[in-house]
Protein backbone atom coordinates (compact mmCIF):
# COMPACT_ATOMS: atom_id res chain seq x y z
CA UNK A 1 0.00 0.00 0.00
CA UNK A 2 1.08 3.66 -1.02
CA UNK A 3 0.47 6.34 1.65
CA UNK A 4 1.00 9.84 0.85
CA UNK A 5 1.02 12.82 3.23
CA UNK A 6 0.53 16.85 2.45
CA UNK A 7 1.25 19.83 3.95
CA UNK A 8 2.33 20.18 7.61
CA UNK A 9 1.57 16.36 8.38
CA UNK A 10 4.08 15.12 5.59
CA UNK A 11 6.65 17.83 7.57
CA UNK A 12 5.74 16.02 11.09
CA UNK A 13 5.76 12.59 9.14
CA UNK A 14 9.32 13.52 7.74
CA UNK A 15 8.32 12.03 3.96
CA UNK A 16 5.84 12.36 1.38
CA UNK A 17 4.85 9.15 0.39
CA UNK A 18 5.78 5.75 1.96
CA UNK A 19 5.23 2.40 0.96
CA UNK A 20 3.53 -0.10 3.66
CA UNK A 21 2.53 -3.73 3.88
CA UNK A 22 -1.08 -3.79 5.08
CA UNK A 23 -1.04 -6.45 8.60
CA UNK A 24 -3.55 -8.50 7.99
CA UNK A 25 -5.74 -6.69 11.45
CA UNK A 26 -5.69 -3.69 9.70
CA UNK A 27 -9.26 -3.32 7.98
CA UNK A 28 -10.18 0.67 7.91
CA UNK A 29 -8.58 3.81 8.12
CA UNK A 30 -8.91 4.19 11.45
CA UNK A 31 -7.24 0.86 11.95
CA UNK A 32 -4.31 1.92 9.98
CA UNK A 33 -3.65 5.57 11.85
CA UNK A 34 -3.95 3.20 14.76
CA UNK A 35 -1.30 0.95 13.44
CA UNK A 36 1.03 3.57 11.97
CA UNK A 37 1.01 5.00 15.45
CA UNK A 38 1.78 2.27 17.28
CA UNK A 39 4.93 1.64 15.08
CA UNK A 40 6.62 5.13 15.28
CA UNK A 41 6.10 8.05 17.47
CA UNK A 42 6.27 10.68 14.73
CA UNK A 43 2.65 9.10 13.15
CA UNK A 44 0.86 9.74 16.73
CA UNK A 45 2.38 13.53 16.53
CA UNK A 46 1.25 13.97 13.14
CA UNK A 47 -2.23 12.69 13.82
CA UNK A 48 -2.45 14.21 16.91
CA UNK A 49 -5.64 16.64 15.31
CA UNK A 50 -6.86 13.39 14.35
CA UNK A 51 -10.39 15.08 13.49
CA UNK A 52 -9.26 17.12 11.35
CA UNK A 53 -7.10 15.33 9.23
CA UNK A 54 -8.94 14.30 5.53
CA UNK A 55 -8.60 11.33 3.79
CA UNK A 56 -8.48 10.36 0.20
CA UNK A 57 -8.50 6.55 -0.95
CA UNK A 58 -7.47 6.14 -4.65
CA UNK A 59 -7.82 10.19 -4.91
CA UNK A 60 -11.75 10.34 -3.28
CA UNK A 61 -12.24 11.65 -0.14
CA UNK A 62 -12.95 9.04 2.33
CA UNK A 63 -13.39 9.06 6.26
CA UNK A 64 -11.96 6.74 8.74
CA UNK A 65 -14.44 3.75 8.40
CA UNK A 66 -13.26 3.42 4.61
CA UNK A 67 -12.69 -0.20 4.39
CA UNK A 68 -8.97 -0.30 2.38
CA UNK A 69 -6.38 -3.30 1.14
CA UNK A 70 -3.44 -3.45 0.53
CA UNK A 71 -3.39 -2.43 -3.70
CA UNK A 72 -5.07 1.49 -2.36
CA UNK A 73 -3.43 4.43 -2.13
CA UNK A 74 -4.12 6.70 0.87
CA UNK A 75 -3.34 10.06 1.52
CA UNK A 76 -3.45 12.17 4.52
CA UNK A 77 -3.95 15.63 4.19
CA UNK A 78 -5.37 19.03 6.02
CA UNK A 79 -7.98 20.66 5.09
CA UNK A 80 -7.44 22.53 1.72
CA UNK A 81 -6.57 26.62 1.42
CA UNK A 82 -5.81 26.34 -2.73
CA UNK A 83 -7.32 29.42 -4.59
CA UNK B 1 -10.18 20.99 -24.68
CA UNK B 2 -12.01 17.98 -23.31
CA UNK B 3 -15.66 17.40 -23.28
CA UNK B 4 -18.31 16.35 -20.58
CA UNK B 5 -21.50 15.96 -21.95
CA UNK B 6 -22.00 19.46 -23.90
CA UNK B 7 -19.12 21.47 -21.68
CA UNK B 8 -15.78 21.99 -23.32
CA UNK B 9 -13.61 21.81 -20.13
CA UNK B 10 -9.99 23.06 -19.15
CA UNK B 11 -8.46 22.22 -16.37
CA UNK B 12 -4.24 23.14 -15.51
CA UNK B 13 -2.40 23.40 -12.19
CA UNK B 14 0.77 25.08 -13.56
CA UNK B 15 3.72 27.17 -12.13
CA UNK B 16 3.80 29.32 -14.98
CA UNK B 17 0.99 32.29 -15.04
CA UNK B 18 -1.80 32.33 -17.30
CA UNK B 19 -3.21 35.35 -19.58
CA UNK B 20 -6.89 36.45 -18.99
CA UNK B 21 -7.49 37.55 -22.74
CA UNK B 22 -6.05 34.43 -24.27
CA UNK B 23 -8.23 31.98 -22.08
CA UNK B 24 -11.13 34.30 -22.74
CA UNK B 25 -10.80 33.69 -26.05
CA UNK B 26 -10.92 30.07 -25.97
CA UNK B 27 -13.97 30.54 -23.69
CA UNK B 28 -15.86 32.65 -26.54
CA UNK B 29 -16.45 29.82 -28.68
CA UNK B 30 -20.39 28.43 -29.64
CA UNK B 31 -22.00 32.07 -29.44
CA UNK B 32 -21.56 32.18 -25.86
CA UNK B 33 -23.35 35.97 -24.96
CA UNK B 34 -21.52 35.89 -21.83
CA UNK B 35 -18.37 34.68 -19.87
CA UNK B 36 -17.64 35.31 -16.16
CA UNK B 37 -13.74 34.98 -14.89
CA UNK B 38 -12.39 34.78 -11.49
CA UNK B 39 -9.04 35.82 -10.77
CA UNK B 40 -7.90 35.25 -7.75
CA UNK B 41 -4.61 37.21 -6.44
CA UNK B 42 -2.11 36.67 -4.27
CA UNK B 43 -2.22 39.04 -1.24
CA UNK B 44 0.80 40.88 0.52
CA UNK B 45 -0.61 40.67 4.34
CA UNK B 46 -1.95 38.14 6.26
CA UNK B 47 -5.73 38.48 6.40
CA UNK B 48 -5.88 38.01 10.34
CA UNK B 49 -2.29 39.48 11.66
CA UNK B 50 -1.74 42.03 9.35
CA UNK B 51 1.38 40.95 8.97
CA UNK B 52 3.29 41.38 5.62
CA UNK B 53 3.91 37.93 3.68
CA UNK B 54 6.78 38.08 1.56
CA UNK B 55 5.90 35.25 -0.42
CA UNK B 56 3.34 31.80 -0.66
CA UNK B 57 4.19 28.53 -2.24
CA UNK B 58 1.70 26.10 -2.98
CA UNK B 59 1.55 22.22 -3.19
CA UNK B 60 -1.04 20.36 -4.84
CA UNK B 61 -2.13 16.41 -4.81
CA UNK B 62 -1.47 15.25 -8.57
CA UNK B 63 -4.55 13.68 -9.93
CA UNK B 64 -6.72 14.18 -7.07
CA UNK B 65 -6.84 17.86 -7.79
CA UNK B 66 -8.13 17.38 -11.37
CA UNK B 67 -10.64 14.75 -10.34
CA UNK B 68 -12.06 16.70 -7.73
CA UNK B 69 -12.21 20.14 -10.05
CA UNK B 70 -13.72 17.94 -12.90
CA UNK B 71 -16.37 16.94 -10.40
CA UNK B 72 -17.08 20.26 -9.19
CA UNK B 73 -17.32 21.54 -13.06
CA UNK B 74 -19.39 18.59 -13.92
CA UNK B 75 -21.52 19.56 -10.95
CA UNK B 76 -22.22 22.98 -11.37
CA UNK B 77 -23.14 21.97 -15.80
CA UNK B 78 -26.17 19.77 -14.04
CA UNK B 79 -27.38 23.08 -12.07
CA UNK B 80 -26.46 25.87 -14.84
CA UNK B 81 -26.52 25.56 -18.60
CA UNK B 82 -23.53 26.31 -19.25
CA UNK B 83 -20.73 26.02 -22.43
CA UNK B 84 -17.40 25.80 -21.43
CA UNK B 85 -15.21 26.07 -18.16
CA UNK B 86 -11.73 26.38 -17.52
CA UNK B 87 -9.59 26.20 -14.61
CA UNK B 88 -6.26 26.53 -13.96
CA UNK B 89 -4.35 27.22 -10.77
CA UNK B 90 -0.44 27.85 -10.09
CA UNK B 91 1.81 25.98 -7.81
CA UNK B 92 4.98 26.37 -5.86
CA UNK B 93 6.50 29.71 -5.28
CA UNK B 94 4.27 33.13 -5.70
CA UNK B 95 4.58 36.49 -4.65
CA UNK B 96 1.99 39.40 -3.70
CA UNK B 97 -0.19 40.36 -6.12
CA UNK B 98 0.28 37.71 -8.36
CA UNK B 99 -2.42 36.09 -10.18
CA UNK B 100 -3.30 31.99 -8.17
CA UNK B 101 -6.53 30.77 -10.05
CA UNK B 102 -8.48 31.54 -13.10
CA UNK B 103 -11.90 30.34 -13.23
CA UNK B 104 -13.82 30.96 -16.36
CA UNK B 105 -17.12 30.08 -17.08
CA UNK B 106 -18.99 30.58 -20.78
CA UNK B 107 -22.63 30.61 -21.47
CA UNK B 108 -25.02 32.00 -23.27
CA UNK B 109 -27.04 33.76 -20.40
CA UNK B 110 -25.13 35.72 -17.60
CA UNK B 111 -26.83 34.74 -14.87
CA UNK B 112 -26.01 30.87 -15.51
CA UNK B 113 -21.91 31.86 -16.10
CA UNK B 114 -21.95 34.08 -13.13
CA UNK B 115 -23.81 31.33 -10.85
CA UNK B 116 -21.64 28.43 -12.51
CA UNK B 117 -18.06 30.42 -11.72
CA UNK B 118 -19.19 31.48 -8.18
CA UNK B 119 -20.23 27.93 -7.40
CA UNK B 120 -16.80 26.38 -8.78
CA UNK B 121 -14.86 28.77 -7.21
CA UNK B 122 -16.68 27.98 -3.97
CA UNK B 123 -16.19 24.40 -4.15
CA UNK B 124 -12.41 24.61 -5.06
CA UNK B 125 -11.63 26.16 -2.00
CA UNK B 126 -13.31 23.53 0.38
CA UNK B 127 -12.52 20.56 -1.60
CA UNK B 128 -9.64 20.69 -3.86
CA UNK B 129 -6.37 19.24 -2.38
CA UNK B 130 -4.16 22.39 -2.65
CA UNK B 131 -2.01 23.50 0.49
CA UNK B 132 -0.35 26.99 0.97
CA UNK B 133 2.54 27.65 3.18
CA UNK B 134 3.61 31.43 3.80
CA UNK B 135 6.87 33.13 3.85
CA UNK B 136 7.14 36.41 6.18
CA UNK B 137 10.14 37.76 7.46
CA UNK B 138 9.58 36.12 10.66
CA UNK B 139 8.74 32.86 9.56
CA UNK B 140 6.92 29.99 7.48
CA UNK B 141 3.30 28.64 8.20
CA UNK B 142 1.13 26.48 6.56
CA UNK B 143 -2.29 28.80 6.01
CA UNK B 144 -5.02 27.67 8.07
CA UNK B 145 -8.53 26.43 6.48
CA UNK B 146 -10.60 29.97 6.32
CA UNK B 147 -14.11 28.96 8.19
CA UNK B 148 -15.81 31.32 6.17
CA UNK B 149 -15.01 29.09 3.51
CA UNK B 150 -17.32 26.60 4.94
CA UNK B 151 -19.92 28.91 5.04
CA UNK B 152 -19.81 30.10 1.59
CA UNK B 153 -20.93 26.62 -0.16
CA UNK B 154 -23.67 26.43 2.14
CA UNK B 155 -25.74 29.09 0.05
CA UNK B 156 -25.52 26.53 -3.26
CA UNK B 157 -27.86 24.34 -0.92
CA UNK B 158 -30.50 26.88 -0.33
CA UNK B 159 -30.44 28.48 -3.85
CA UNK B 160 -31.29 26.34 -6.39
CA UNK C 1 -8.96 56.16 -12.84
CA UNK C 2 -11.51 58.72 -11.18
CA UNK C 3 -11.84 57.87 -7.74
CA UNK C 4 -15.29 57.85 -6.00
CA UNK C 5 -15.40 57.33 -2.29
CA UNK C 6 -12.71 54.90 -1.96
CA UNK C 7 -13.75 53.11 -4.96
CA UNK C 8 -11.07 53.48 -7.97
CA UNK C 9 -13.54 53.80 -11.14
CA UNK C 10 -12.86 53.55 -14.68
CA UNK C 11 -15.69 54.38 -17.83
CA UNK C 12 -15.11 54.09 -20.94
CA UNK C 13 -17.67 54.06 -24.04
CA UNK C 14 -15.49 53.52 -26.66
CA UNK C 15 -15.54 52.12 -30.75
CA UNK C 16 -12.46 49.71 -30.15
CA UNK C 17 -12.11 46.41 -28.49
CA UNK C 18 -10.97 46.10 -24.92
CA UNK C 19 -7.96 43.82 -23.47
CA UNK C 20 -9.32 41.45 -20.80
CA UNK C 21 -5.63 41.02 -19.85
CA UNK C 22 -4.87 44.60 -19.97
CA UNK C 23 -7.88 45.49 -17.77
CA UNK C 24 -7.59 42.98 -15.12
CA UNK C 25 -3.98 43.64 -14.39
CA UNK C 26 -5.26 47.61 -13.81
CA UNK C 27 -7.82 46.34 -11.53
CA UNK C 28 -5.11 44.61 -9.38
CA UNK C 29 -4.25 47.15 -7.06
CA UNK C 30 -4.00 48.05 -3.34
CA UNK C 31 -3.87 43.93 -2.33
CA UNK C 32 -7.31 42.81 -3.99
CA UNK C 33 -7.61 39.08 -3.57
CA UNK C 34 -10.18 38.59 -6.04
CA UNK C 35 -11.34 40.55 -9.33
CA UNK C 36 -14.26 39.04 -11.33
CA UNK C 37 -14.83 39.87 -15.32
CA UNK C 38 -18.21 39.83 -16.62
CA UNK C 39 -17.34 39.99 -20.27
CA UNK C 40 -20.51 40.30 -23.06
CA UNK C 41 -20.06 38.77 -26.33
CA UNK C 42 -22.02 39.47 -29.76
CA UNK C 43 -24.78 36.13 -30.61
CA UNK C 44 -24.51 35.50 -34.15
CA UNK C 45 -28.28 34.08 -33.79
CA UNK C 46 -31.36 35.83 -32.57
CA UNK C 47 -32.37 34.32 -29.08
CA UNK C 48 -35.98 34.21 -30.00
CA UNK C 49 -36.30 33.88 -34.04
CA UNK C 50 -32.95 31.95 -34.08
CA UNK C 51 -31.79 34.07 -37.27
CA UNK C 52 -28.28 34.42 -38.05
CA UNK C 53 -27.54 37.98 -37.61
CA UNK C 54 -24.74 39.64 -39.67
CA UNK C 55 -23.77 42.74 -37.61
CA UNK C 56 -25.20 45.06 -35.11
CA UNK C 57 -24.83 48.86 -34.26
CA UNK C 58 -24.89 50.67 -31.17
CA UNK C 59 -25.71 54.02 -30.29
CA UNK C 60 -26.03 55.30 -26.86
CA UNK C 61 -26.40 59.27 -25.30
CA UNK C 62 -22.99 60.24 -24.36
CA UNK C 63 -22.85 61.80 -21.09
CA UNK C 64 -25.98 60.31 -19.69
CA UNK C 65 -24.53 56.71 -20.24
CA UNK C 66 -21.46 57.69 -17.84
CA UNK C 67 -23.63 59.37 -15.03
CA UNK C 68 -25.90 57.03 -15.14
CA UNK C 69 -23.30 54.18 -14.98
CA UNK C 70 -21.31 55.97 -12.00
CA UNK C 71 -24.68 56.00 -10.33
CA UNK C 72 -24.71 52.35 -10.50
CA UNK C 73 -21.24 51.89 -9.53
CA UNK C 74 -21.66 53.88 -6.37
CA UNK C 75 -24.91 51.95 -5.49
CA UNK C 76 -22.58 48.89 -5.42
CA UNK C 77 -20.21 50.38 -3.28
CA UNK C 78 -22.04 51.01 -0.81
CA UNK C 79 -23.90 47.50 -0.86
CA UNK C 80 -20.60 45.52 -1.29
CA UNK C 81 -16.88 46.84 -0.17
CA UNK C 82 -15.21 46.59 -3.41
CA UNK C 83 -11.59 48.49 -4.27
CA UNK C 84 -11.91 49.18 -8.14
CA UNK C 85 -14.44 49.30 -10.74
CA UNK C 86 -13.74 49.17 -14.89
CA UNK C 87 -16.19 49.45 -16.93
CA UNK C 88 -16.19 49.32 -20.54
CA UNK C 89 -18.91 49.40 -23.06
CA UNK C 90 -18.28 49.72 -27.17
CA UNK C 91 -20.29 51.44 -29.71
CA UNK C 92 -20.83 51.62 -33.37
CA UNK C 93 -20.92 48.33 -35.31
CA UNK C 94 -20.05 45.09 -34.10
CA UNK C 95 -19.98 41.46 -35.42
CA UNK C 96 -20.50 38.29 -34.26
CA UNK C 97 -17.99 36.95 -31.31
CA UNK C 98 -16.98 40.48 -30.59
CA UNK C 99 -16.98 41.26 -27.34
CA UNK C 100 -19.03 44.04 -26.39
CA UNK C 101 -19.15 45.20 -22.84
CA UNK C 102 -16.70 44.50 -20.17
CA UNK C 103 -17.29 44.95 -15.93
CA UNK C 104 -14.58 44.56 -14.25
CA UNK C 105 -14.65 44.52 -10.04
CA UNK C 106 -12.10 44.42 -7.34
CA UNK C 107 -12.20 43.04 -4.12
CA UNK C 108 -10.47 41.73 -1.49
CA UNK C 109 -13.41 39.07 -0.67
CA UNK C 110 -14.23 37.40 -3.41
CA UNK C 111 -18.28 37.23 -2.78
CA UNK C 112 -18.32 40.87 -2.84
CA UNK C 113 -16.63 41.10 -6.30
CA UNK C 114 -18.87 38.14 -7.59
CA UNK C 115 -22.26 40.46 -6.13
CA UNK C 116 -21.11 44.05 -7.01
CA UNK C 117 -20.23 42.75 -11.45
CA UNK C 118 -23.57 40.68 -10.90
CA UNK C 119 -25.21 43.95 -9.62
CA UNK C 120 -23.58 46.18 -12.21
CA UNK C 121 -24.60 44.24 -14.96
CA UNK C 122 -27.44 43.60 -14.67
CA UNK C 123 -28.60 47.27 -13.51
CA UNK C 124 -26.55 48.60 -16.97
CA UNK C 125 -28.82 46.06 -18.86
CA UNK C 126 -31.99 48.04 -17.56
CA UNK C 127 -30.71 52.31 -16.98
CA UNK C 128 -27.79 52.65 -19.66
CA UNK C 129 -29.01 54.74 -22.47
CA UNK C 130 -27.24 52.13 -25.13
CA UNK C 131 -29.97 50.74 -28.22
CA UNK C 132 -28.76 47.79 -30.90
CA UNK C 133 -30.19 47.39 -33.94
CA UNK C 134 -29.69 44.02 -35.72
CA UNK C 135 -28.76 43.36 -39.39
CA UNK C 136 -29.34 40.15 -40.37
CA UNK C 137 -29.97 39.01 -44.11
CA UNK C 138 -33.15 40.09 -44.69
CA UNK C 139 -33.75 43.45 -42.38
CA UNK C 140 -32.01 45.80 -40.01
CA UNK C 141 -34.64 45.59 -36.74
CA UNK C 142 -34.23 47.66 -33.23
CA UNK C 143 -33.66 45.22 -30.65
CA UNK C 144 -36.69 45.14 -28.31
CA UNK C 145 -35.91 45.16 -24.35
CA UNK C 146 -35.90 42.16 -22.94
CA UNK C 147 -38.39 41.58 -19.72
CA UNK C 148 -35.86 38.95 -18.59
CA UNK C 149 -33.48 41.87 -17.53
CA UNK C 150 -36.26 43.40 -15.46
CA UNK C 151 -37.10 40.12 -13.61
CA UNK C 152 -33.21 40.27 -13.52
CA UNK C 153 -32.95 43.32 -11.16
CA UNK C 154 -35.47 41.70 -8.81
CA UNK C 155 -33.29 39.57 -6.83
CA UNK C 156 -31.24 42.92 -5.96
CA UNK C 157 -34.10 43.96 -4.10
CA UNK C 158 -34.38 40.60 -2.30
CA UNK C 159 -30.75 39.36 -1.04
CA UNK C 160 -28.64 41.81 0.65
CA UNK D 1 -35.29 73.73 -25.15
CA UNK D 2 -32.77 71.09 -26.50
CA UNK D 3 -34.94 67.62 -27.21
CA UNK D 4 -33.17 64.63 -28.02
CA UNK D 5 -34.63 61.08 -29.87
CA UNK D 6 -32.75 58.13 -30.07
CA UNK D 7 -32.88 54.55 -31.75
CA UNK D 8 -36.67 54.05 -33.28
CA UNK D 9 -38.15 57.32 -32.14
CA UNK D 10 -34.95 59.24 -34.15
CA UNK D 11 -36.07 57.28 -36.74
CA UNK D 12 -39.83 58.24 -36.52
CA UNK D 13 -39.32 62.05 -35.97
CA UNK D 14 -36.23 62.22 -38.69
CA UNK D 15 -33.94 63.94 -36.37
CA UNK D 16 -31.80 63.39 -33.82
CA UNK D 17 -31.76 66.87 -32.10
CA UNK D 18 -33.89 69.86 -32.40
CA UNK D 19 -34.27 73.16 -30.69
CA UNK D 20 -37.52 74.38 -29.91
CA UNK D 21 -38.89 77.73 -27.94
CA UNK D 22 -41.18 76.25 -25.35
CA UNK D 23 -44.72 77.71 -25.35
CA UNK D 24 -45.78 79.07 -22.11
CA UNK D 25 -48.93 76.23 -21.83
CA UNK D 26 -46.14 73.39 -21.45
CA UNK D 27 -45.45 72.84 -17.89
CA UNK D 28 -44.53 69.36 -17.73
CA UNK D 29 -43.09 66.47 -20.13
CA UNK D 30 -46.39 65.55 -20.96
CA UNK D 31 -47.47 68.47 -21.99
CA UNK D 32 -44.39 68.91 -23.96
CA UNK D 33 -45.40 66.00 -25.78
CA UNK D 34 -48.90 66.85 -26.47
CA UNK D 35 -47.77 69.99 -27.72
CA UNK D 36 -45.03 68.42 -30.15
CA UNK D 37 -48.03 65.93 -31.23
CA UNK D 38 -50.03 69.04 -32.54
CA UNK D 39 -46.85 70.57 -34.54
CA UNK D 40 -46.41 67.83 -37.12
CA UNK D 41 -48.03 64.38 -37.26
CA UNK D 42 -44.04 62.68 -37.07
CA UNK D 43 -44.68 62.99 -33.77
CA UNK D 44 -47.96 61.33 -33.31
CA UNK D 45 -46.11 58.07 -35.19
CA UNK D 46 -43.15 58.45 -32.62
CA UNK D 47 -45.09 58.62 -29.71
CA UNK D 48 -47.58 55.91 -30.38
CA UNK D 49 -46.35 54.08 -27.69
CA UNK D 50 -46.11 56.82 -25.34
CA UNK D 51 -46.24 54.34 -22.40
CA UNK D 52 -43.23 52.61 -23.43
CA UNK D 53 -41.40 55.03 -24.05
CA UNK D 54 -37.95 56.59 -21.52
CA UNK D 55 -37.53 60.18 -20.81
CA UNK D 56 -34.90 62.03 -19.43
CA UNK D 57 -34.32 65.78 -18.35
CA UNK D 58 -30.97 66.88 -18.17
CA UNK D 59 -29.33 63.63 -18.31
CA UNK D 60 -31.59 62.16 -15.49
CA UNK D 61 -34.57 59.46 -15.61
CA UNK D 62 -37.77 61.78 -15.25
CA UNK D 63 -41.40 61.09 -15.59
CA UNK D 64 -44.24 62.54 -17.68
CA UNK D 65 -45.21 64.68 -14.99
CA UNK D 66 -41.79 66.27 -14.87
CA UNK D 67 -42.14 69.94 -14.76
CA UNK D 68 -39.72 71.96 -17.70
CA UNK D 69 -38.45 75.04 -18.54
CA UNK D 70 -36.87 76.31 -21.49
CA UNK D 71 -33.20 75.39 -20.39
CA UNK D 72 -33.79 72.03 -19.93
CA UNK D 73 -32.34 69.48 -22.29
CA UNK D 74 -34.73 66.73 -23.05
CA UNK D 75 -34.26 63.15 -24.25
CA UNK D 76 -37.13 60.74 -25.15
CA UNK D 77 -35.91 57.02 -26.01
CA UNK D 78 -37.20 53.12 -26.17
CA UNK D 79 -36.17 51.31 -22.91
CA UNK D 80 -32.21 50.31 -23.21
CA UNK D 81 -30.75 47.24 -24.89
CA UNK D 82 -27.00 47.16 -24.44
CA UNK D 83 -24.60 44.91 -22.59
Amino acid sequence: MIIKYFSWIREHVGKSEEEINLPESVITIDDLINYLISENDVYKIAFLKRDLIKIAVNKSYSSTSTKINNKDEIAFFPPVTGG
Amino acid sequence: MKKIESVLIKIKIQKNDFDVSKETKQLNINQPGAIVNFIGIVRGLDDKTNEKIYSMTLEHYPGMTETEIETIIYDASKRWKISAVTVIHRIGKLFSSDQIVFVGVASKHRQNAFNACNYIMDWLKTKAPFWKIEESSKEKKWVKFNASDNDAIKKWTEIK
